[in-house]
């Protein structure tokens, strides 16, 4: 059965997070980075909506609905979504090693944040015992770092010494870098971590695909009321191919983010499956990420390049989230999967 | 959410693949060094009836698919054109035409033109025909002229690159009856097989999808029984309620509008078969590394985007939901990732491309006919447009 | 055919690189880290000036370089903009206002005007200003106002990110003694500090090149003499002979096809130096490989060819003749290049792309910009469409 | 000193391949692509310019006028051209092996024709005395194969066993793949290869300068003509876009091809210099063509298709050139030159 809709359950979830996003994170989105921090109100409320752990055990949620979440708070502010989510993609690295009491711990006290990244996402050296080495970038206050490793996931729980850094986008997630220096690993879960890696990926790509959608829709609307030549410059064909385009490109993201959580939800064609569509999802969203987050800008002109209008905070942000968790590259070889495209040769996915 | 075939679309979806594998692949590639049409008493054709391929399956009602009839044309569409699109589109069949018949024909007219496609023993075609020298996209810009004399029409132009119209029974011919009234003028008439005044429809030498006819043709005082006319006057003249001048023209429009995901999910077909045989090849030479698997990745990708747009356009069609973005989003796309995959495949066999023996080098030729069939990608986005930023109906 | 600088000009670029590397790229990022213009009364620009940064070299008939003064500019400004080009844009001088000065001024507000920037001990600045608030690429289409009374003009209107405008001693200002005469109705005035009716000029908060100002100011019921009013009554208002009415904005348009290849040197520059930053960084890593390696091959590849555009056009510039085309395509494409060049080098970068301290990161903040100053990429287009297919200048 | 004068004595030379390409080459394209051979009027009229060894020592000519020359014939019939240089690139092997008397044989010998590859374009395993493998595209009647194998230039004269294939495109050429069944090595030479390459490559290029151009050409001249929706279609915005950024293409790549021909001859900056940016404007016009090539056809619409219109020939044309002499790949490795990128420190080339 092929269907696109989204279940009465995520409506009302959506509708909701959808409204706090709109009414609370995108008028405060500019405050948020300069103050290198949502509000408290903001912090509150999110937990209040039930968004951190929203995939833990129990709640009968899943992929599907944290891309949906995520699409629309990316819509409001993506540094925003990124620093209330404490849990974030820490759970799936919990989740996946099994450790759902320390992700419940986690959800359950204000006072610590997981982060999930791979040794690519710095220049991290890491043992079953011990971790050294940088990771470039990372929200403020990160008490449990998930490592995905090669032969395993590690939790580090002491020695993040945390340093700020300005932060090419994200700034409301109060970037730091942090430095480990020989610390101990506080557990290490020698499991597969690309189940893990998948769902992050999709975590990331469904806040690029809100990001885009913003920029483009900001860009579109603004186009339909500046007037250039005569007429609204979204009717110079010139701009309308931009703009027709811009919106192709988000939903083509929009479409494989969905499929891929579909995916790894139901665990229909196998848990390679999963892992390829999400890694696909994800290299997607970077790459036309390149291309939406400059033309809404381009689009606004001169306009477009200044901190009064929300498009090249858009720019900034996209950009910043596709070099997380292994970025592209890593990306590009786990969407390949195994070349003899076994669920290709389907005709259908 | 749920992006999977049930059992018995996908049961049908293997009939329809072993009958690609065994002989629409093999007949394409025979037509395409041939460079003309599958002769209309091929064989083939008798043997598509006769296995049934043109009919849709049963409904779930009757124990069999789940999926819409819209859903199913997309999958069964990029299925056969992953074998070949050329031969896909000779398939016997009202074609085209059969879409206008069924949106403006009367009830006689749907019975006399499409009653004889029931038969399954003897292949049969019919045609649409609306570009002219002079209009390609801008289809209210034709000049083929519809006079009323008596009980008849006489009908003069030319109509280029007709799919099947060398063997069609009838052909839904579009003119008008008075250029100056743009849309309003026109009006869509059955032109029978033989008619005097109808010239042979003559194939084009076409870069690609040979095995089936483009066939141009004129019209010279041809003339036709007022009974010809689709729809009859009155689904033309009315105005107010629901008829509105222009109904011939939105006529064919709707004809696209119906078709677009179908068109993408044969682009889709065609870059999944460059995708395939560009595999097979960096396999069987073991280039399965670096720039070559960037590139099938990237193919890869790409197609799986547009097949997913494809699937909601189409999922859309069957809950009875606008569709026109996603129709006009698919097949913009399809196109392009059609062409890119054609390209990329070519790089990958390197001067194997060159030397025009490959599959690949065959599909390269093909899919550029996929951003410009009903409607180029320019039309798509203009369509897209219209509902996005209210781009004008007269821009 | 030649592609080569000869030893004089050669020596001159050295000059401007070792200053670049020591003070403008560091002075570059102070000020994007400070978020704000640099003071008008910092020692770097009585430096500039000591140095002579803003001459440009002696000709061959003085012994000096054989370059064009066009050739020179696209190689000066590329290497400026090089280290930074927020800086390079804060260099003291006429800046933009110079050449309508030149182009539209009597000898008399020539030698007023320009005379005192021949002073190399104290920095001084003129600005230009077209764009407001309604009128960005349609710059026939400015609002502001200018009313003739008596002796004096009397100006009204908004003027949005005019740079250096905060520091000017005077700014030429375009305004409209009539919207419904388009562009035949457009004036030039020269505007000086401390008019009373001018808004003290605000640099905006913008995403990058943030060393200069890019700042906004209203003119209220502000009143300049006639002697302001650029090239005098006459220049504008003789019809037939040299003169055509439009001459204003036709002025305008002439500052800007002059910079336009300078301003795709600039952006040539700010891509070279992702190249470099990249190419440093994955050295330095030991990921000259694979898909990095390929990064950088196309980032220099497409550099490659758009500074090659910039020296076509330059060169084309210092020979008179026609140079539309390959000057607005040197603008459109430079700026592309750039901002790709900037997004793969944030890719090479990886997580420490986010981080936000990496000089990449900034390039890809500043690079934006040069895709919409002096004509976006769309403007370009169609001003070449102009030439190639006689693109209608009223569409 | 910087200066895109075009020499006069080259300009006259251009003027009259000009009219050749244009009177008697594109007329006769489509007879030339069915017989699989330019007329033999044409071949005369090829030998009479003088442009069969044009490079050879004491023309005083260079790959200058050579890239001028391809353009202006590529612009016209490129499977014609390379139809009737009977030396071609195999001038290149020779002349970097120092056996300027066989290229002046060849050139001087209407029943010999050369062809230059390299291993990528077939499945080639050389030795300096035997030769076993595939050549996948050759034109008709090679006599002399130079092979640019890793340790020198191979010169192979007999067992090339011709067998005719289709083309994908440059059918005028008459394709063939040549089979070497451990046929004898006629003469190798110890030298470094990459010169000959780099020369090989700008052949190329500067013919895909000159299909693209015409592709462009032909395209824009259509578009001003064919009227949609009340005005011509190069005045629909989209359309025009597409038009001004085909010719930017163009231009691109012939300014490339120039500038490395202009190096070659030089040889300012060193020989890798000239090698680095041969392979550029290869690896660019190959990239370019994926582009101009199809929207040529586009422009057209459906016409585009028939073969009643050149830019079908054009798109397949152009597409084939870009796989010969390693294609794609091997140029981009070659244009990466050193990473230190020492020319591109100097701010010019």
């Amino acid at each position: 059965m092929i269907d696109f809709t989204i279940g009465d359950e995520a409506r009302i979830l959506l509708d909701a997070v959808d409204r706090f996003g709109q009414d609370r994170l995108a008028p405060a989105a500019r405050t948020a980075e300069a103050g290198r921090t949502p509000d408290s109100a903001a912090r509150q409320l999110y937990e209040d909506l039930g968004l951190i752990g929203l995939e833990l055990p129990g709640t009968g949620l899943g992929m599907i609905e944290r891309v949906l979440v995520n699409e629309a708070l990316g819509r409001a502010d993506p540094g925003a979504a990124l620093a209330l989510d404490r849990l974030g993609t820490g759970a799936y690295g919990l989740l996946a090693a099994d450790d759902t009491p320390t992700a419940e711990a986690i959800a359950a006290d204000p006072a610590r944040r997981a982060w999930l990244v791979t040794p690519e996402d710095g220049l991290l050296s890491v043992t079953e015992r011990h971790a050294t080495g940088d990771v470039h970038f990372a929200p403020a206050g990160v008490t449990d770092l998930v490592v995905l490793c090669p032969t395993g996931i590690a939790l580090i729980q002491q020695g993040l010494d945390a340093e700020p850094v300005r932060g090419g986008g994200l700034r409301a997630t109060g970037p730091v870098r942090l430095r480990l220096d020989d610390v101990p690993v506080a557990r290490f879960h020698r499991v597969a971590t690309a189940p893990a890696l998948a769902r992050a990926r999709l975590y990331l790509a469904s806040l690029l695909v809100g990001v885009l959608e913003a920029a483009a829709g900001y860009a579109r609307s603004y186009a339909m009321e500046r007037v250039t030549f005569g007429k609204p410059i979204a009717h110079h064909q010139g701009l309308t191919f931009l703009l027709t385009d811009m919106n192709t490109a988000v939903t083509g993201c929009r479409l494989l983010v969905q499929e891929a959580a579909w995916r790894l939800d139901s665990g229909v064609g196998g848990p390679g499956a999963g892992i390829e569509a999400a890694a696909t999802a994800f290299a997607e969203a970077v790459d036309q990420s390149a291309f939406v987050g400059p033309a809404a800008v381009q689009v606004l002109g001169g306009l477009g390049f200044m901190q009064d209008y929300p498009v090249e905070k858009h720019m900034r942000e996209a950009r910043a989230i596709g070099l997380l968790c292994g970025g592209l590259d890593l990306a590009r070889e786990d969407a390949m999967g195994e070349p003899a495209t076994a669920l290709m040769a389907e005709g259908v996915f | 959410m749920d992006f999977q075939l049930d059992d018995a679309a996908r049961e049908r979806l293997e009939a329809l693949r072993a009958f690609g594998r065994e002989t629409i692949r093999p007949l394409g590639i025979e037509r395409d060094r041939a460079g003309s049409p599958t002769p209309p008493d091929h064989p083939f054709f008798r043997e598509v009836l006769a296995r049934g391929l043109t009919r849709p399956p049963a409904g779930s009602d009757e124990g069999g698919t789940s999926l819409g009839a819209a859903v199913w044309r997309v999958v069964a569409g990029q299925e056969l054109a992953y074998w070949d699109r050329g031969v896909s589109s000779s398939l016997p069949g009202p074609g085209l035409g059969g879409g206008p018949v069924m949106s403006m024909g009367t009830p006689e007219q749907q019975k006399r033109l499409l009653g004889p496609f029931r038969d399954m023993t003897e292949p049969r075609w019919a045609a649409f025909a609306m570009t002219e020298p002079g209009a390609g996209s801008d289809v209210a810009r034709i000049q083929s002229r519809a006079v009323r004399d008596g009980d008849d029409w006489v009908l003069n132009g030319a109509k280029l690159y007709s799919a099947n119209a060398d063997r069609a029974d009838w052909i839904v011919v579009f003119a008008t009856v008075d250029p100056a009234l743009g849309r309003a003028g026109h009006r869509a008439f059955i032109v029978e097989r033989g008619m005097p005044g109808l010239s042979e429809p003559k194939p084009e030498k076409k870069m690609g999808i040979k095995a089936y006819a483009s066939a141009s043709f004129t019209m010279n005082d041809l003339r036709v029984p007022a009974d010809n006319l689709l729809g009859s006057e009155a689904r033309y003249e009315s105005r107010g309620g629901g008829q509105r001048p222009g109904a011939g023209f939105k006529g064919a429009m709707q004809t696209f509008n119906a078709t677009r995901p179908a068109i993408a999910a044969n682009a889709v077909g065609m870059a999944r078969a460059c995708l395939d045989e560009a595999t097979a090849f960096a396999r069987d030479r073991d280039r399965l590394t670096g720039r070559h698997r960037d590139r099938l990745e990237r193919m890869r990708r790409r197609i799986r985007a547009a097949w997913l747009m494809c699937l909601k356009a189409a999922w859309l069609a069957d809950r009875g939901e606008p569709n026109m973005v996603e129709a006009s989003m698919s097949k913009a796309t399809a196109a392009e990732v059609a062409m890119e995959a054609a390209s990329l495949g070519m790089e990958v066999l390197g001067a194997v491309g060159a030397q025009g023996e490959h599959l690949i080098e065959k599909l390269y030729r093909d899919v550029k006919a996929m951003d410009i069939v009903e409607g180029t990608g320019q039309i798509q986005r203009i369509v897209m447009a219209r509902h996005l930023v209210n781009y004008p109906r007269d821009a």
